[in-house]
């Protein structure tokens, strides 16, 4: 009998905790796009229906367990078919269900229309970041984890958006169509930002689609969500939403930066400049295989630090950084990075954890080499 | 043959009864009863796949 | 989950019974030969229970240190390639070495009982099919070991992570699905000829058992999909040793066909571990409800439509992977069509219990315990079904929530209640009643603590695999690590309970459960080594 | 249960009529998922799903072009590790007619200092316009050939069908290169060496 009474107590608990899935931080976000509340509202639909379901299935279940104890000298009846009820009790989710499905059939239409959009981004899902270049602005930046490798580690406090920050946030205008064209350069990645209710899986040497248009500016953060290797975890989305005319200013000033940082290219750098330049690109982009003393994880990634072939051989270091190693989890920056920053990587990575070499690698010898 | 079809289609829907149920066994071979599902599943396929284009356009 | 017969007592006293008529009868070899060449289906049926247990507790291992690390936001236990190979071993090991060994072993043990068979149709097929798991998960955890370690691609092994991008070891992980998978499907063709050809006399098909029903539909469900494994594994075998470029984009391949085939694989394989659970409840709700099953008939076409419908859902799982819209919204609506006629099969277990006479054994205890969870399971299922929200479900916690929902309260509890069922006839006593539920309440609570946050953390936007999270998911996980770990220790009283029943406990006669009424309760407890030599007449009656 | 029992019963012909059943079916499973592979291919290219586009050159279809809608066509080109080549396009974007065949040039450097293969392998979005475009001739049919250095201007001409969906007006097609694995290129090096050395 005891048990009986904990039983009830507990499965009733469980229903009762439903409720308290409308908190937020508990549930789906509403989001900030016209798809993302369709989404959530069809969510709750059928969440609410799967309640309403359990219970009268829980229901009718507790009370039988309950009212036709043996010990309460409950006598067993025989009847054992009746295809009527069966018949209702199949009707009626299969039509609750085919009630679902148009609804959710009208909201998979607009999904899949990606057209007439005003603004075209291209992502670039690559182990353990991502790129976005704007389309037709040349504009285009990486976009890297900026937690604090010692915030994981426990040594530092961590911050508010810990594992959710980046160094370089993907901008988009308010209002306004945006188009995405998602790929990846290696394995699987899964572009996610709840509040856009996008996700769309990045598959290498194949093109997705995707579209967004948000409402309201602000900063809305999401993860990779695809396994794809060892830092799945730690490639963050931020995606910063502005007003349309505060997004063409950022657009230009980023076209100046662009075209400033090429014309840097032709003057001869500073050693200490280069360093400071590729200790800023190494920290973002490369720590994360090479870790941060240069030391590496070898096998899988070959230590930087007291590399003989690497301080010998400036131009197979130089060829390594720009066409990356097939098959391995080592990319090919040619597009990635600019002339400036493989020229200050190479020159920092000769130069730090006791290479010494002295040589400065010159952003005009790899655009020259690039160009060629 | 119409009382095949009939059977596996309340198996797709999931509900028999008994007495059909004892009927379909005394009197069926299995290897029927299994073609006429797999082409029953292939008209669902079609049909499915219809509302689907139908939905799509 | 894992009686061990104790090698003297029964044996003995039934092979003596036995013997004494037939013929010279050579002793059986004694020892450890005796179980490496047993072909006797109460043997091997309880070394696949033992292996199925011990299984169970590694692959719950490695589930531990995955919710240990997750524990607390930051990385203080693993780095995150040893996590990835936590996560995928915990996934192969449960899937492939823990729940299907462990059907397999109760199909083993019951389906010739039910059926009033002496033995499986090929005796010495089943030891092979049997002494090859040890071999493949052996190997498969060996890979531990090795330079660049085990598996880290999940256990959906999605390409290129699993063939470009994959450690050394991943031919060796093949080699052992391989393995695993050449013994599913022998098990699965000696339970087909068994069923099809050994029923007693006068027991027509209509007449088996639902376990055996459900066992039937499991291994027609293997015999097609398993080798569609196969082939995959064989494809990934190539791409990474031969050059050949199946779904590396670079030689023209698409890594999106590796996951059609793996989930035209993946979908029935679920079916296949939990029709068996359909089976097992349907016998031990009856039988503590002393009332026949409701819609016995609709159990029996719902459960073989299954077998049809299974393969045309599978693409539900790459809702975001860039279908198009067309097949989108196929997929959707048969898996809409398919979630309802074996959602409702709940409904008849409930019917069932409805102005019956119901006392709470442990077996029904389990068996109410997956009713009420599984749905929970089925319901979170309905709702990964809608294809928008799918957008927003898909590889979250949400979906880790789902499958654990109709995987551990769902399989492992059926598997249980079956264990806790059928001891009485494996080992001639009642397990013992106080530990027993001890074991229940301590499980019930833990799965619940363990995967009921799973829900929030997936909605508010927790990705899975991942070794480290946002601060916004801290209070959930640690709850679910706690409840992991209360979980995890309860299964010890799980060991407890069946080393003491088959050591001693309540004597338990042929009949140990007085509603139970299916052939293997004619039999004496506990059941000897042979049995139905002679086969018995079965007088049919009505479901 | 002496061992002749056993070998009786297995030989009952029931049991041995399944087991051949269940292996002929097996047999057939495992087939069937190599047989996945074509069929997988020829029902993307029918259907065009997955941006898998047609890699043989089809011919013009004159069917005139149709003035009332213009259709917006990008061109993206993506390099891949391990293969030290620079793919670039002249012109971003075109805007065409459906029905209209229109040409454009790609250019490719291989920066390295020695000679190897390289494909492009394209793919298009949004994928049920993949069906409609039609590739009179294209460089990605087949893998090239680059000495140390070399530059090399191929064109790429296409039209896309008068029944290109309403809905459609943008089409971006991305070429991304990919090295050709050393297993092939000897192969295709005898064959071109054969045919005169100028290469």
């Amino acid at each position: 009998m005891r048990t009986l009474l904990v039983w009830v107590a507990g499965c009733w608990t469980l229903a009762g905790l439903s409720p308290l899935a409308l908190a937020n931080g508990w549930n789906m976000p509403v989001g900030v796009t016209d798809l993302s509340r369709e989404i959530y509202s069809l969510h709750m639909t059928i969440f609410w229906i799967c309640v309403a379901i359990g219970v009268v299935v829980f229901g009718v279940m507790f009370y039988s367990l309950f009212r036709f104890r043996r010990s309460r000298g409950a006598k067993a009846d025989n009847f054992h078919e009746n295809t009527t009820v069966e018949v209702l009790w199949t009707a009626i989710p299969l039509l609750i269900l085919v009630g679902m499905a148009v609804p959710a059939t009208a909201t998979l239409v607009k999904m899949y229309d990606a057209s007439d959009a005003e603004l075209d981004v291209m992502i670039t899902g690559q182990q353990w970041r991502w790129r976005y270049e704007y389309l037709g602005e040349d504009v285009a930046f990486t976009s890297n984890m900026s937690t604090p490798r010692a915030q994981i580690r426990g040594e530092e406090a961590r911050g508010e958006h810990y594992l959710l920050e980046v160094d370089e946030p993907l901008v988009l205008p308010t209002n306004r169509k945006v188009r995405f064209l998602m790929t990846a350069d290696d394995v699987i990645h899964s572009w996610w930002v709840p509040d856009l209710a996008v996700k769309q899986d990045t598959i290498p040497g194949f093109i997705n689609e995707n579209w967004v248009n948000i409402d309201e500016p602000g900063i809305y953060r999401g993860q990779c969500a695809e396994l794809c290797g060892m830092d799945h975890g730690f490639m963050p989305i931020v995606v910063h939403a502005m007003e349309g005319e505060e997004f063409d200013e950022w657009l230009a000033e980023r076209k100046e930066a662009a075209a400033e940082e090429a014309l840097g290219v032709d003057r001869d750098w500073e050693l200490d400049e280069l360093m400071e330049r590729g200790e800023a690109v190494y920290g973002s982009i490369c720590a994360s295989c090479h870790q941060a003393e240069g030391q590496g994880a070898p096998p899988a990634f070959p230590s930087l630090a007291g590399n003989e072939r690497l301080i010998e051989d400036v131009e197979w270091h130089v060829q390594t950084i720009v066409n990356g190693v097939s098959g391995t989890a080592m990319p090919a920056f040619r597009s990635t990075l600019n002339p400036v920053e493989i020229a200050a990587v190479a020159t920092f990575t000769r130069n730090a954890w006791g290479n010494d070499t002295g040589d400065a690698v010159q952003p005009s010898e790899i655009a020259e080499q690039l160009a060629q | 043959m119409w009382s095949v079809i009939k059977s596996v289609l309340a198996a797709f829907f999931g509900v028999q009864k008994e007495r059909q149920r004892r009927a379909d066994f005394e009197t069926g071979r299995p290897v029927v009863f299994i073609a006429v599902g797999v082409v029953m599943t292939l008209v669902l396929i079609g049909l499915v796949a219809l509302v689907a284009t139908l939905a799509a356009r | 989950m894992a009686p061990k017969l104790p090698p003297q007592p029964p044996l003995e006293h039934s092979s003596a019974a036995t013997a004494g008529g037939a013929a010279a009868h050579h002793a059986p070899p004694r020892g450890m030969l005796r179980w490496l060449l047993t072909t006797n289906h109460k043997e091997i049926g309880s070394l696949y229970l033992i292996f199925s247990l011990i299984m169970f507790f590694i692959g719950g291992i490695f589930a531990l240190v995955v919710r240990a690390e997750l524990f607390q936001p930051g990385l203080q236990l693993v780095n995150p390639e040893f996590f990835n190979q936590m996560t995928t071993m915990h996934g192969l090991i449960m899937v492939f070495a823990a729940v299907m060994p462990a059907f397999t072993g109760l199909a083993n043990w019951m389906i010739p009982l039910q059926i009033g068979a002496p033995d499986m149709a090929l005796p010495r097929l089943n030891n092979f099919s049997f002494w090859l798991l040890p071999v493949a998960f052996l190997l498969l955890l060996s890979t531990l070991l090795m330079p660049g370690g085990g598996p880290n691609f999940g256990w959906t092994f999605y390409a290129p992570l699993s063939t470009t991008f994959a450690p050394p070891s991943t031919t060796f992980f093949i080699l052992s699905l391989h393995i695993a998978g050449i013994s599913s499907i022998l098990g699965a063709i000696n339970i087909v000829a068994t069923i099809l050809n050994m029923r007693a006399p006068g027991m027509r098909m209509m007449d088996m058992p639902l376990f055996v029903w459900t066992w039937l539909i499991t291994a027609f469900l293997l015999i097609a999909v398993m080798p569609v494994l196969a082939g995959v594994i064989t494809m990934m075998l190539m791409d990474i040793n031969f050059g050949t470029s199946f779904f590396n984009a670079a030689g023209g391949g698409d890594p999106v066909l590796f996951q059609h085939l793996f989930w035209f694989f993946g979908h029935p394989e679920v079916y296949i571990m939990i029709l068996p659970a359909f089976g097992i409840v349907s016998a031990i709700i009856p039988t503590f409800a002393r009332k026949p099953l409701f819609g016995y008939a609709s159990m029996v076409y719902a459960t073989a439509s299954i077998a049809l419908l299974s393969f045309l859902v599978w693409a539900h799982h790459m809702f975001v992977v860039g279908l198009p819209l067309v097949a989108e919204l196929f997929f959707m609506y048969t898996t809409m069509l398919i979630a309802v006629p074996t959602g409702v099969k709940v409904f008849n277990w409930i019917t069932t219990l409805f102005r019956g006479s119901i006392t709470f054994e442990p077996p029904m205890l389990f068996a109410l315990a997956f009713v009420v969870l599984f749905t929970i399971g089925g319901f979170s299922g309905l709702m990964l079904a809608i294809a928008p929200a799918d957008f927003q479900y898909h590889d979250t916690y949400f979906v880790v929530a789902h499958f654990h929902y109709v995987l551990v309260p769902g399989a492992v509890f059926a598997i249980m209640a079956g264990v806790y069922y059928w001891l009485p006839k494996w080992t001639g006593h009642y397990p013992n009643v106080r530990l027993s539920q001890w074991h229940f309440w301590l499980s019930v609570i833990g799965v619940n603590l363990t995967f009921f946050p799973m829900h929030f953390s997936g909605l508010a936007g927790m990705p899975r695999r991942i070794p480290d999270y946002a601060l916004q998911f801290a209070d959930f996980n640690l709850v679910s690590s706690l409840g992991a770990f209360m979980f995890g220790a309860s299964q010890l009283v799980f060991v407890a309970v069946v080393i003491l029943c088959v050591r001693g406990g309540e004597k338990a006669p042929a009949k140990a459960w007085e509603g139970a009424e299916d052939l293997e309760w004619s039999v004496p407890s506990p059941a000897p080594l042979h049995t139905f030599e002679t086969p018995p007449t079965f007088s049919p009656h009505v479901h | 249960m002496s061992h002749e029992d056993h070998d009786a019963r297995s030989r009952n012909p029931g049991v041995r009529r399944t087991v051949v059943r269940s292996v002929a079916a097996l047999i057939g499973m495992f087939a069937f998922a190599f047989a996945l592979v074509p069929l997988y291919d020829v029902f993307c290219r029918v259907t065009g799903i997955n941006g898998k586009v047609d890699n043989t050159a089809q011919a013009v279809v004159h069917e005139g072009v149709d003035d009332s809608r213009y259709v917006t066509v990008q061109f993206i080109t993506r390099g891949s590790s391990g293969l030290p080549w620079r793919m670039e396009v002249e012109t971003r974007q075109v805007r065409v007619h459906p029905g209209q065949t229109s040409e454009v040039n790609f250019t490719f450097r291989n920066q390295s200092a020695e000679a190897n293969w390289g494909r492009a392998v394209p793919s298009v979005s949004p994928s049920r316009a993949s069906r409609h475009l039609r590739k009179v001739s294209c460089f990605c049919f087949d893998e090239q050939y680059l000495e140390a250095g070399e530059r090399l201007e191929l064109p790429l001409v296409f039209q896309l069908a008068r029944d290109l969906p309403p809905d459609v007006n943008t089409v971006t097609l991305v070429y991304t290169l990919y090295p050709v694995t050393d297993a092939r290129a000897p192969l295709r090096a005898q064959v071109t060496a054969g045919k005169g050395d100028e290469a």
